[in-house]
C-alpha cells in the first residue's frame, strides 16, 4: 500500500464549479488581481453540477412594483420561519445586483418582455412574478457564460479533481488545505491554501429517484462534518413532485417533468388512470411542491401506481400543438428516452431535489474553521424548511461571489499558509484507497438499498419507527460497504472507485438526514412527520444542529434568531 | 464504421466539389496546351480530336462535363451559403445542384454521338 | 515558420470567391457552346472560325483565364493545407507556379485562337 | 421485436487500445449512457466514462455510437441498436484519457481562443438594456445561444482532424452569438480572432456539424456570417 501524495500550493482553493464556486473564482480574481486562484471539481469545469441544470429561473426583486421586503417576506414565509434570517436578507438583498452583473458583465441575456424590459415569471410560492429566466434552460445560460469569464482569466483549473478530505493545520487551529485526487491517474495531491471555499453543492442523491446531476454526492457536506464542522437543517430535504421514472435500469429515472406542466393545467393521474389531487387540496394539481409531493406519495402507498410504481402526468387533455410548442423541451426529452408527453401517459414520481441544509456559515461565508468559507447548496440555513423555486441559484450565485469577495479583503489580514497535519492526509490516502486492500461485495445492491431505505423510511413521509428502521438499516449498509471492495487493476478514471466514495459520503450524510429527522418533532415545510403532523409554534422555533465526534452523529437545537421579523409580523406596508 | 460521419448530403457535396474541383485543376493545364497545339499544329490538334472520339476518352469529357457542372452548380450552392445566409435551404441545394450536374452530362452525351 | 497574416487568406479568399462568381457565368457560356459545338463535331475549324478574330470571344476568355488562373491555385492552396503535409511556403510556391502556368498557356491559346482566323 | 440483449463493443484503453464486447440485457427505456453504466456496475467496474446531467443539458456524454457522434443521455438504444449491436468510441478530434473518456480542453481553449466571452460596459450598478426578443441581431443570436458545449460538431467536422488550429463549429458559433449582442463591445478583436483560414475561412460547409448538433443549432450558418463580417473588416483594413 502506498501513501504518497504530492504537494502543491495556492492561494485560494475552490471546490466546485457550480453557480458558487465560480462566482467566487470571478470575485475574488477581480479583488486579489495577484492571489493564485484554484478551482478544483469533479467534472469539467463548466459542465457539471446543478446549476447548470436549473430550468425555471432565478428570483430577484427587480421590477418597480416589486421589493425586497416582499420577497423576503416570501423567502420567510415559504422556509416557514425556520430561515437564518440575516442570510435571508443578504440572499434577497444582492440578488438584484448578481442578475445585473451577470447581464451586463458576464453577458447573460434573460429572456424579455416585447419592449424590451427583462421578463420574469411566476413561481409558485411567490406573492409577485420575479423569477428571472432564459426560456426553459437559465442554467445553461449562467455557467456557460460565468465559464468562458473564468477561461478568460486564466484562473488555475483542477478539473477531473476529486476532493477527500479537508486537511486542518498541525496545531488544529485552522484550515491548511485539501487532499484531492486526480482522477484521471488516481494519484493523490494535497492542495495548501490560505483560503478554501467549499462549494461542491450538497445534492440528494442517496433517494431513489432525485433530479441532481450524478457528480454530486454529499461529499463537501461529509468532509466538513468529518472536519468538525456543525451542519444545520439537515432534515430538510425537499422533493420535486414530478420526476419521470422508467425503472431502476435507467438514469433517466428521476430527472425533473417541469414544473410548468402542472400550471398549465396538466393532470396527474393515479395507477388506475384517475384523478386524484382534488381530495387533497383544492387547488388540485396547481397544489404547492411539498402538497403535492405527499399527495403523490400517499397515492402510491395504497397501491394505486403504474408499472414502475409511479403515477402519471398526462397534458392529452388540452391542445397538441400549445403542449407541444409551449413545452418543446420537454416533449423533446421525453420523445428520445421513448415517452410521449402529448398524447400519452407519462409515469412520474415525486423526486429528491434539493437539501435545505448544509454546512452553518456568516452572511460573509466564513465558517467556524478559520481558513474555511462556504456557499451554495453546501450551506444551510438561507432557505429555512423549504426552498422557494428561483431561490437554489440565487443562493448559490448570490453567497459565492460574496466569497470571493470575502476571501479577497481576508487574504491580506489572514492569509498564511499553514502546517498541514501530514497525518491527517495520510490517514485520508488510506481511508481513501480502504476498496482496494478488500475483496468481494456488490456495489449495486448498497446503492440500490440506500436508495430504497430513504425513500421509503427518511422520505416525503416520516416517524419514529420508520426513522428507527432507517437508522439501522443505513448502519448495516454502512458496514456492508466496509466489506466491498474495488479491483485493483486500473485507478486511472475508475468509476468505480468513485461511486464507492460517493457512497460513502452519501451513506454519512443519510444518517444526519435520518438523526436531524428523528430530533424535529413536528412537521414544517419539507419535513413531514407522521406522528407529528402539526408545526409547532413558530415564536419558539430551533433548528437543528448536527455534528460528529469519534464517529458518532449527534444533533443539538438551537433557537432561531427572528432578528428582523418576528413570526405574524410583517416588513410589508401594505 | 470510422466514416459514417461523413455520410449526409452535405458532406457529399463537399467530397464533390474537392474532387471535381481537383479534377478540373488537372485537366486544366492540358486543356489549355491541345487548344494552343491547334494554332501551332493543326495536324496535331485534329489528330488529337479524332483520337479522343474514342468511347472510353469520350467518357472521361463526359465526365469532365459533369465534374464543371458539378462543380459549377456546388460553388453556386456554396456562394449562397456563404453570401446570402440561406439557413435551411441546403439540403434542397445539394439536391439540386446533383440533379443539374447530372442532367448537363447527360446532355452532353446525347449529343456527343 | 510565419504563416500568412489573416487579412491576406482574407483577400485570397474573398478574390476566389468573386473569381468564382466570374467563373460562374463564364462556365455556363462555356458548357452552352460547347453543346452547340460538339453537335457538329468538334475540330480545331469549328473552334477557329468561331473564335478567331472575334474579339468578344477574344475579351471572354481572357476573363475565363484570368479568373480560373485566380479561383484554381487559391482552392488547391487549401486543399494542399488540408489534406498533405507540406509547409506552407512549399504550397504557396507549387500554387504560384501552377497560377502562372495556368495563365501562360491559357494566354496562348485565347491569343492564338484569335490571331488564327478573320483575316 | 427487440432480441433480449444487445451486443456492445467499447473502446478499451487510451489512444491505442482495442476494443472489447459484452453483452447486455435490452431494457425498454434504455439509453446508450444506460448500457454504458450497467456495464461498469456489472460487468466491468473499471470501465470509464463522462456524463454528469443525465438529460442532456450538460454535455458530457458525448461519445461515438456507431461511427457517430451522439449525446448517450438522450439517445435511446432501439434508433442505434444496429441489429442488436452498438460500438462504442471516444469523441473523435480530442485526447483520449482513458475508455470512452476525453480530455477536452484544447476545445474550450479554443472556445476562448475565438474570443468567445462576453466584453460589455456596463456594470452591475447600472440598469439592464433593452433589447427587444423581436430584434434581427438578437434573433440571431438566440439561435445559436443554447450551445451545451458537447463536443459533438467538434468531433465531426473534419476540417478539426486536418488542420490542428482550425478554431471549429462551436467556438465559432458562440462568436458570432456574441458579433450579434448588441451589448458586446469587442467586436472588432473577435473578428480578428475568428478571420482567417484557422477561423472561419478554413470551414468548407461540410455541415456535419448541423448534421448532428443535437441542440438543432446551426454552425454553418454561424460561420457564413463570420465570414462575411470578416470580410467587411479586411475590406476596411482592419484586420492584420
Ligand atoms: C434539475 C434541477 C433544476 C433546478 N432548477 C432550479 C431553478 O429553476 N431555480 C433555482 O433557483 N434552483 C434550481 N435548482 C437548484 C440549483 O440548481 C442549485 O441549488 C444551485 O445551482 C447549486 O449551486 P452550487 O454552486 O451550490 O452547486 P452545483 O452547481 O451543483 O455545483 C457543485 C459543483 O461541485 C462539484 N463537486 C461535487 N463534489 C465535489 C468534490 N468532492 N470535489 C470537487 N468538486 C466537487 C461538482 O462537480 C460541481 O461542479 C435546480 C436543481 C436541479 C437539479
Ligand atoms: C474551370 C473552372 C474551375 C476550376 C479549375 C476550379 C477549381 C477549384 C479548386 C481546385 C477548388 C478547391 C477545392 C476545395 O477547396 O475543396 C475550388 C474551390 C471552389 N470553387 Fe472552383 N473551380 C472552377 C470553377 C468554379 C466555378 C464555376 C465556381 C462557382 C460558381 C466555383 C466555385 C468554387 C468555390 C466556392 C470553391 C471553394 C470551396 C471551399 O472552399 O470549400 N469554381 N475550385
Ligand atoms: S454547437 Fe451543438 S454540437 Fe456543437 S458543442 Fe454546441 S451543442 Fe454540441
Ligand atoms: S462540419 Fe466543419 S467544415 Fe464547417 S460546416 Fe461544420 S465547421
Ligand atoms: S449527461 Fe449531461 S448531456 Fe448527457
Amino acid at each position: 500500500m502506498t501513501i504518497e501524495f504530492e504537494q502543491s500550493q495556492t492561494d485560494v482553493l475552490i471546490l466546485g464549479a457550480g453557480g458558487a464556486g465560480l462566482f467566487a473564482a470571478l470575485h475574488a480574481s477581480t479583488l486579489a488581481p495577484d492571489a493564485h486562484i484554484t478551482i478544483a471539481v469533479k467534472g469539467l469545469l463548466g459542465k457539471c453540477g446543478c446549476t447548470r441544470m436549473v430550468q425555471g429561473g432565478f428570483n430577484a426583486a427587480m421590477a418597480a412594483e416589486d421589493s425586497i421586503e416582499r420577497h423576503f417576506m416570501d423567502t420567510i414565509e415559504g422556509g416557514k420561519w425556520l430561515n437564518n434570517q440575516d442570510l435571508a436578507w443578504t440572499l434577497v438583498n444582492e440578488a438584484p445586483r448578481r442578475i445585473r452583473e451577470l447581464e451586463n458583465e458576464l453577458g447573460c441575456f434573460f429572456d424579455r418582455n416585447p419592449d424590451g424590459s427583462l421578463h420574469q415569471k411566476a413561481f409558485a410560492g411567490q406573492t409577485f412574478d420575479r423569477t428571472v429566466h432564459k426560456g426553459d434552460l437559465t442554467g445553461i445560460e449562467i455557467i456557460n457564460r460565468l465559464a468562458e469569464q473564468v477561461w478568460k482569466r486564466g484562473i488555475h483549473r483542477l478539473e477531473d479533481h476529486r476532493a477527500v478530505e479537508l486537511i486542518r493545520s498541525k496545531d488544529g487551529s485552522g484550515l491548511a488545505g485539501v487532499l484531492m485526487m486526480d482522477m484521471r491517474t488516481g494519484k493523490f495531491r494535497l492542495v495548501q491554501a490560505k483560503a478554501v471555499l467549499l462549494a461542491t453543492g450538497g445534492g440528494p442523491t442517496m433517494y431513489k429517484y432525485h433530479t441532481p446531476s450524478g457528480d454530486k454526492s454529499c461529499d463537501g457536506m461529509a468532509m466538513a462534518l468529518r472536519a468538525g464542522l456543525p451542519l444545520r437543517d439537515m432534515e430538510m430535504v425537499q422533493f420535486h413532485p414530478t420526476g419521470l421514472i422508467a425503472g431502476p435500469g435507467t438514469r433517466i429515472t428521476g430527472t425533473i417533468i417541469e414544473e410548468g406542466l402542472r400550471g398549465y393545467g396538466g393532470h396527474l393521474l393515479g395507477g388506475d388512470k384517475q384523478r386524484f389531487m382534488a381530495t387533497y387540496d383544492d387547488r388540485a394539481e396547481r397544489a404547492t411542491r411539498d402538497i403535492v409531493s405527499r399527495a403523490m406519495y400517499s397515492e402510491m402507498r395504497k397501491g394505486n401506481i403504474g408499472p414502475n410504481g409511479g403515477l402519471y402526468i398526462t397534458m392529452k387533455h388540452l391542445d397538441a400543438k400549445e403542449v407541444r410548442t409551449r413545452f418543446k423541451g420537454m416533449v423533446q426529452r421525453c420523445h428520445d428516452c421513448g415517452f410521449d408527453l402529448v398524447a400519452g401517459d407519462v409515469e412520474v414520481v415525486p423526486t429528491a431535489h434539493y437539501m435545505m441544509g448544509g454546512v452553518e456559515f456568516a452572511s460573509d461565508c466564513q465558517t467556524e474553521l478559520p481558513g474555511l468559507f462556504a456557499a451554495g447548496e453546501d450551506t444551510g440555513g438561507v432557505h429555512g424548511a423549504n426552498r422557494l423555486g428561483g431561490n437554489g441559484v440565487a443562493n448559490s450565485t448570490v453567497f459565492g461571489g460574496i466569497a470571493g469577495d470575502a476571501i479577497a479583503r481576508w487574504l491580506p489580514d489572514h492569509g498564511v499558509f499553514r502546517e498541514p497535519d501530514l497525518d491527517a492526509a495520510k490517514a485520508a490516502v488510506a481511508a481513501t484507497q480502504y476498496p482496494f486492500r478488500i475483496e468481494g461485495g456488490h456495489m449495486p445492491a448498497i446503492r440500490e438499498k440506500l436508495y430504497d431505505v430513504m425513500w421509503e423510511d427518511a422520505g416525503i413521509l416520516r416517524d419514529a419507527g420508520s426513522l428507527a428502521r432507517a437508522r439501522a438499516a443505513v448502519d448495516d449498509l454502512h458496514g456492508e460497504l466496509m466489506r466491498t471492495g474495488i479491483a485493483d487493476d486500473n485507478r486511472a478514471y475508475n468509476l468505480s472507485w468513485h461511486d464507492w466514495l460517493n457512497l460513502e459520503s452519501q451513506i454519512l450524510i443519510s444518517k444526519v438526514v435520518i438523526e436531524a429527522a428523528l430530533v424535529r418533532d413536528d412537521s414544517r415545510g419539507a419535513h413531514f412527520r407522521e406522528d407529528f403532523p402539526e408545526t409547532r409554534d413558530l415564536e419558539t422555533s430551533r433548528y437543528t444542529k448536527a455534528t460528529l465526534a469519534d464517529k458518532a452523529i449527534s444533533i443539538t437545537t438551537e433557537p432561531v434568531i427572528f432578528n428582523r421579523i418576528k413570526p405574524g409580523e410583517t416588513l410589508l406596508s401594505d | 464504421m470510422a466514416r459514417v460521419h461523413r455520410n449526409h448530403p452535405a458532406y457529399w457535396a463537399f467530397v464533390i466539389h474537392r474532387l471535381s474541383g481537383l479534377g478540373l485543376a488537372a485537366f486544366l493545364p492540358v486543356h489549355l496546351y491541345v487548344l494552343g497545339l491547334a494554332l501551332s499544329d493543326s495536324t496535331a490538334f485534329a489528330d488529337f480530336i479524332s483520337w479522343s472520339n474514342t468511347p472510353a476518352l469520350k467518357a472521361l469529357e463526359t465526365l469532365l462535363v459533369v465534374f464543371l457542372s458539378a462543380h459549377l452548380s456546388g460553388g453556386l450552392r456554396l456562394l449562397a451559403l456563404e453570401f446570402l445566409d440561406w439557413r435551411n435551404w441546403q439540403k434542397t441545394l445539394v439536391a439540386l445542384s446533383g440533379g443539374f450536374s447530372l442532367c448537363i452530362g447527360l446532355v452532353f452525351l446525347l449529343y456527343a454521338y | 515558420m510565419s504563416l500568412p497574416s489573416a487579412r491576406t487568406e482574407s483577400f485570397l479568399w474573398l478574390a476566389q470567391r468573386i473569381s468564382a462568381m466570374v467563373l460562374a457565368v463564364c462556365v455556363t457560356v462555356h458548357i452552352a457552346t460547347m453543346i452547340i459545338a460538339v453537335q457538329g463535331g468538334l475540330s480545331a475549324a469549328e473552334i477557329i472560325s468561331r473564335v478567331g478574330g472575334s474579339r468578344l470571344w477574344l475579351g471572354f476568355y481572357l476573363v475565363f483565364v484570368t479568373a480560373v488562373a485566380i479561383h484554381a491555385p487559391i482552392g488547391l492552396k487549401s486543399v494542399l493545407r488540408e489534406m498533405t503535409a507540406l509547409p506552407m511556403r512549399r504550397i504557396e510556391l507549387l500554387v504560384g507556379l501552377f497560377a502562372i502556368v495556368i495563365a501562360a498557356l491559357g494566354l496562348r491559346a485565347a491569343f492564338g485562337l484569335y490571331g488564327l482566323g478573320g483575316q | 421485436m427487440q432480441t433480449d440483449q444487445i451486443s456492445v463493443s467499447i473502446w478499451r484503453g487510451g489512444e491505442d487500445g482495442k476494443y472489447q464486447t459484452y453483452r447486455v440485457p435490452r431494457l425498454e427505456s434504455q439509453t446508450v449512457l444506460d448500457v454504458v453504466t450497467y456495464i461498469q456496475r456489472e460487468l466491468d467496474p473499471s470501465l470509464s466514462y463522462r456524463f454528469a446531467c443525465r438529460v442532456g443539458v450538460c454535455g458530457s456524454c458525448a461519445m461515438t455510437v456507431n461511427g457517430k457522434a451522439r449525446w448517450t443521455c438522450r439517445t435511446h438504444v432501439s434508433r442505434v441498436a444496429d441489429g442488436g449491436a452498438i460500438t462504442l468510441a471516444p469523441l473523435r478530434n480530442l485526447p483520449v484519457v482513458k475508455d470512452l473518456v476525453v480530455d477536452m480542453a484544447v476545445f474550450f481553449d479554443k472556445w476562448e481562443k475565438a474570443l468567445g466571452s462576453f466584453v460589455g460596459d456596463q456594470t452591475r450598478d447600472q440598469a439592464l438594456a433593452a433589447v427587444s426578443p423581436a430584434d434581427p441581431r438578437r434573433r440571431e443570436a438566440s439561435a445559436g445561444i443554447e450551445c451545451i458545449g458537447c463536443g459533438i460538431c467538434y468531433a465531426t467536422c473534419d476540417v478539426v482532424d486536418w488542420n490542428k488550429d482550425y478554431l471549429g463549429p462551436a467556438a465559432m458559433n458562440r462568436a458570432w452569438t456574441l458579433i450579434n449582442d448588441a451589448r458586446d463591445v469587442a467586436r472588432l478583436p473577435r473578428l480578428q480572432a475568428i478571420a482567417g483560414d484557422n477561423g472561419c475561412l478554413g470551414c468548407h460547409s461540410q455541415q456535419g456539424c448541423v448534421e448532428r448538433c443535437p441542440k438543432s443549432l446551426n454552425p454553418t450558418v454561424a460561420i457564413a456570417g463570420l465570414k462575411r463580417e470578416s470580410m467587411k473588416a479586411a475590406l476596411k483594413g482592419e484586420l492584420s
